[in-house]
């Protein structure tokens, strides 16, 4: 099985697309971010090697599918629809949604102020799922616009078309720190508690796989470098469940 | 294969196929004007403007489309440009694809041979006559097939006008594609209609060809 | 330089009926002389055949003349005006703007060497384009006129084929008949007879003479003596880029010429052509 | 907003790194597409019904998908008949043989434009096909061809952005990597447009002394 | 029907000394008959004219012979073998692959009536080039031979020019000169001399006589009287698509033809010829 080769070969091949901060980033011109090191932790505690690939999204899974690489590292947030599909791990990062604002706007300063207001997202994100929701129950709902990647929606809030972006908290929080006279976090997050996890193939072959990464996530839970790491990345540490969380 | 997803997002896909065809028709038509008047002038307007020409063709050809619609659709409203989605779509287009038209003319302009001008002239056709009667029908012959192919190139480079979020049929497809989490099947109906538009292009490309190049059919 | 040479040239006299005179006229092509101090008068309703050996400057002379080819010094005058050059004392000179240049070019008729057919356009419609787009003639009208340019030349036959389906007389024919369907008043004929049997070239002799008789004016450059003999009133003898002598015709086959060159020159074809 | 140059300063070594990738593409790329372009235009203009069908179809097909779709099939779905090739093969290979099909079309309406009679004057001197080729149809070609042909290899250098799909990191790729972590998008795009220009200026001026030397007459 | 002809056709006797022999060869460009039943005999060494009036199929003819032009109906025989088709009764005929073509033609060589040189090649290289792809020869021996021809027709001088950097009978002779330096058994001359000066027909016609001299066989279409009643052995008259006569010159310069079409052709150059 998937495992087993692994282990034979002493490599695993690991791809995501180092486009999506804290958790993916090329930062003078290395890969770094969250699941960076949280991966590479867990290769440790597997004892193989491993190698970082970087593809954009639309040819990560065809290539997960072909057997380029053995897992897809980047932050995945946990859905139903997808789970049918794919086998993911454990939760390593919380996706729950979030809102950021241009620096010094001072008519939006709690998620509900975005009624009436054109507010973007990521296409097909599970964030946006969560923002069109949070939009109905508001007494006039927002114009949500959808972006392929959240770079653009931010440098369209920027160019003032739109004036809230919605996606993972830990990228807006990022986003504020990286360009504070530009963007600021908008407190608290809303909607449905949402969990990031890494993709593997489904089915037989890739169960041993998930199964030891897991079991490596939960020792990270346990000594404390799941925490470590994140604070680092983050300033806090978010509450992680060590179980699969419950997906509708 | 999951095939009721076609069915699911048909109705998407059409309304995509169809700003896709207006956003390449219009850009590329716009293109093929803009491109002609500089040929033109760059062949028979006063120097100066030659070079403005020179350095126009350059830029804009020697640089990425995707990088030139975000800096016309973001960076615009820095300097006062606010512009919808399929406006900036469409206007790009047209200033992407003139500097390559632009060079296909130029080069039918020489392939001419200078005996036929040399001929109109000496029976006191204007410079506007030669152009129309002598020069185009004849430097058809060489550029329809070259003209043909970088209309089958914009039908794809419609494909990036998706990342100022105009609704055109790669956004629609990757709605789909991130929705349900597959990848095939928006492949597969990305392929079809692309394949569709170079079809069309091609038929089209080779009628013209057949067109201009009937008085070489030897009988 | 070249402004010297012109302001020279034009002080001479001209004598009152030339329509066309060349003074002191040169073309380079790169280090290559190709003319020299052409100085040369052609009257109002003269034939004037060039004659001489290949690569002696014939085509060279008749494309400065409507200014194909920008002549480097002297001057080529059609009536009086310059012609492609601005009439004004700069140095260099400068070319005439293209409207100018081409109100000048409708005045003299050209029949090239090597045809120069518009390949796209059937016989027909090389010979009614200038009618309809400089004469303003509507396009049926023009298309008349072009079918009796044809029959003069008989080709009413092959008025719609393309130039490539039509043989080399025939051809020839198609381009003598688009210059002198816009009756211009100066015709320049760079071989015109050359692809022709000699049935033909009697026709085309034919035509060229009743033109002349309607007073208009030709150069005719061409290799067949007895041609020149016979149409020309005057034979100008090039040589390598210089103009040897200019005679009427009676004089230079009539008797021995005295020039050497021009003996040598005729001699050939005096032996080949007593059949 | 502030326009910051130190951004671009800062991140340009990584770019040029990456512009190394799509210079050896794009190098590579065009040899493919030159070479392979003229031997497709060769059998797309031959007598043998069977070479030039094939030749069509060969054309229709690499014109007709996006490249893209080409790329991941060279990458992802060739091991499946057993044909495992490297990322930056399958990447070279993909962008040449699909610009391969517009080289060779555009080649074919300039040699449409070489007048007959000079391949009749060949034939009648018993010049061989090859030779025939070599010497007289294609530096003719390619002197008309020229402005099109130029045109071609910059959007080639460009569409080599798309080997980023089988994972290379070239300029396009790294550009955008380097936004999602600085969030300037407008200065990092500049400064890999400025890269670009560069690159295409390179391949043009290069084109026009070429279009120089072969005008004669 | 071709099929029927062509076999009628070989079964005629062919004279043992002739190197090309027609037989009821016809061609039709689509309704247009451009030659119809042609039979004629070419024996080895000879010179033989063709003349006729424009448009009457001496080129079409000329183009059959090396199949240039597909003939229709009848064969063409070079020296038993046949020109262009395959030698099988097969209906419709297939022609030759290129290679076998290609090794047919190699012993034909052809002058155009447009020259057809090639625009991006000097004059010395138009000649060297078939020297070097077709016999072989490395580039600086193709080119060495090339000057040679070149020199034969004076033209050593022009040897870097590109053909639009010359006359009209300096590119004449480049490619009288591309073809006599390939050697071939047969030569096909379409006008070969129509761009050039008395003089130099004189010259051309002694490189010709050399030739034939040496054994080549030469069918030369001309315009010219004085060249074919010079040069031929015999002269071929073609009008509208069918050989109305071939004769010696003497025969039919010589005293009044029969024909009354051959007649009224060489009228009226007779008339002018008399200088
Ligand atoms: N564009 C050019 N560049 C260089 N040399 C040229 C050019 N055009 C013509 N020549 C040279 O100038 C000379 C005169 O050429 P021209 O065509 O006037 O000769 P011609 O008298 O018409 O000869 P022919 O009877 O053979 O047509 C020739 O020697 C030719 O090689
Ligand atoms: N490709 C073609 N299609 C149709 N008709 C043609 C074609 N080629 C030649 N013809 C016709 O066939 C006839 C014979 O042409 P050909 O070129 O053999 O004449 P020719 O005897 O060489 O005349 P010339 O002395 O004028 O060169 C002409 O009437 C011409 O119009
Ligand atoms: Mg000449
Ligand atoms: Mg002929």
């Amino acid at each position: 099985d998937l495992l087993s080769d692994i282990k034979a070969k002493g490599k695993i091949v690991a791809a995501t697309e180092m486009h999506y901060a804290p958790f993916d980033i090329l930062k003078d011109g290395e890969y770094q971010g969250i699941c960076y090191d949280l991966f590479t932790e867990v290769a440790k505690e597997l004892g193989v090697e491993v190698e970082f690939l970087d593809l954009p999204w639309q040819s990560i899974l065809p290539g997960l599918e072909a057997g380029k690489f053995d897992i897809v590292n980047a932050p995945v947030t946990i859905t139903a629809e997808r789970m049918k599909r794919y086998s993911f791990t454990l939760p390593i990062g919380n996706a729950t949604v979030a809102l950021a604002k241009k620096a010094g706007d001072t008519s939006i300063s709690k998620p509900e102020d975005i009624a009436g207001k054109a507010v973007g997202s990521q296409k097909g994100s599970a964030q946006l799922a969560q923002l069109k929701a949070f939009s109905e129950t508001l007494a006039s709902p927002a114009d949500v616009r959808e972006y392929v990647n959240i770079d653009e929606a931010l440098a369209d809030m920027a160019a003032g078309r739109i004036q809230a972006v919605a996606n993972s908290m830990p990228l807006m929080g990022y986003a504020a720190v990286q360009r504070p006279g530009l963007f600021e976090m908008v407190m608290p997050p809303f909607g449905d508690p949402k969990y990031f996890g890494w993709v593997a193939p489904a089915g037989e072959d890739s169960a041993s796989l998930v199964a030891a990464i897991n079991k490596a996530i939960l020792k990270m839970h346990e000594d404390g470098r799941l925490t470590a790491i994140n604070e680092k990345w983050l300033g806090t540490a978010p509450e992680l469940p060590t179980t699969m969380p419950a997906v509708k | 294969m999951e095939f009721d997803l076609f069915i699911r997002y048909g109705p998407a896909l059409l309304t995509g196929f169809g700003v896709t065809i207006l956003c390449w028709l219009v850009g590329s038509m716009g293109g093929v004007v803009v491109g002609f008047v500089l040929a033109c002038l760059n062949r028979w307007g006063p120097r100066p403007l030659s070079w403005l020409i020179y350095a126009y063709v350059e830029v804009i050809r020697g640089t990425p489309f995707m990088i030139q619609l975000f800096i016309l659709y973001y960076g615009g409203p820095y300097v006062g440009l606010v512009l919808s989605p399929i406006q900036a779509g469409i206007l790009s287009f047209i200033v992407y694809g003139s500097p390559y038209f632009a060079e296909i003319f130029r080069s039918g302009f020489n392939a001419v041979p200078k005996g036929q001008i040399e001929a109109a002239r000496c029976v006191g056709l204007s410079e506007k006559r030669i152009l129309w009667r002598v020069i185009l029908p004849q430097m058809l012959v060489p550029i329809t097939a070259p003209l043909t192919n970088f209309f089958i190139i914009l039908t794809k480079e419609t494909a990036i006008l998706s990342v100022v979020t105009v609704p055109e049929l790669l956004y629609e497809t990757q709605t789909m594609a991130a929705e349900t989490f597959t990848f095939v099947e928006p492949f597969l109906v990305l392929s079809l209609f692309y394949w569709l538009m170079v079809v069309g292009a091609s038929w089209l490309g080779s009628k013209v060809e057949a067109r201009v190049t009937r008085h070489l059919k030897r009988a | 330089m070249s402004n010297q040479q012109a302001t020279n040239g034009s002080t001479e006299d001209t004598p009152s009926d030339a329509i066309i005179s060349v003074r002191k006229m040169s073309k380079r092509f790169d280090d290559f002389e190709a003319l020299s101090n052409i100085t040369l008068d052609v009257n109002r309703s003269e034939v004037l055949c060039l004659i001489g050996p290949s690569g002696s400057g014939k085509s060279t002379l008749l494309r400065c003349l409507n200014f194909l080819e920008a002549y480097d010094g002297g001057e080529v005058r059609l009536d009086g005006e310059l012609i492609g050059w601005k009439d004004t004392i700069s140095n260099p000179r400068r070319p005439l703007s293209n409207d100018k240049l081409r109100t000048q070019r409708q005045h003299i008729g050209m029949v090239f060497q090597h045809f120069h057919l518009w390949p796209h356009m059937s016989a027909l419609d090389n010979v009614a384009e200038a009618l309809v787009s400089v004469k303003g003639l509507s396009r049926s009208e023009g298309r008349d006129k072009a079918r009796e340019a044809l029959a003069k030349v008989h080709l009413s036959d092959k008025a719609d084929n393309y130039p490539a389906n039509l043989s080399g007389g025939q051809q020839q024919r198609v381009a003598i008949a688009r210059a002198i369907a816009m009756e211009p008043r100066v015709m320049l004929f760079d071989e015109p007879t050359s692809a022709l049997d000699p049935e033909l070239v009697g026709e085309v002799l034919t035509v060229m003479k009743e033109m002349a008789a309607e007073g208009m004016t030709m150069v005719v450059v061409t290799h067949e003596m007895g041609f020149a003999a016979h149409v020309a009133d005057r034979v100008a003898f090039l040589d390598s880029g210089r103009l040897v002598t200019c005679v009427p015709p009676a004089e230079l086959f009539g008797q021995e010429p005295d020039d050497p060159r021009v003996r040598t020159f005729l001699q050939t074809y005096r032996e080949r052509n007593v059949v | 907003m502030s326009f910051s140059f130190d951004t671009i300063w800062q991140n340009l070594p990584y770019m040029l790194t990456a512009a190394r990738w799509t210079i050896l593409i794009s190098v590579a790329g065009m040899a493919i597409s030159l070479i392979w372009g003229t031997f497709l235009c060769a059998a797309r203009l031959s007598q043998g019904a069977i070479t030039r069908r094939a030749a069509m179809v060969y054309i229709s097909f690499f014109r007709g998908v996006p490249l893209l779709v080409q790329l991941l099939m060279f990458y992802y779905m060739l091991p499946f008949i057993g044909l495992d090739l490297p990322a930056i093969q399958a990447a070279i290979l993909a962008v040449g043989l699909c610009s391969a099909a517009y080289t060779a079309e555009i080649l074919r309406g300039a040699i449409q434009s070489i007048p007959a009679g000079q391949t009749e004057a060949a034939e009648a001197l018993g010049i061989p096909r090859f030779s025939l080729w070599r010497r007289i149809l294609v530096p003719q070609a390619v002197r008309i061809g020229l402005p099109s042909l130029v045109n071609e290899l910059i959007l080639l250098v460009k569409v080599s952005s798309l080997a980023s799909v089988v994972g290379i990191g070239e300029l396009t790729r790294i550009s955008q990597n380097i936004t999602g972590q600085t969030y300037r998008p407008l200065e990092i795009y500049l400064a890999a447009a400025a890269i670009y220009f560069i690159i295409n200026w390179i391949l043009s001026v290069m084109g026009r002394l070429v279009e120089k030397k072969l005008q004669v007459g």
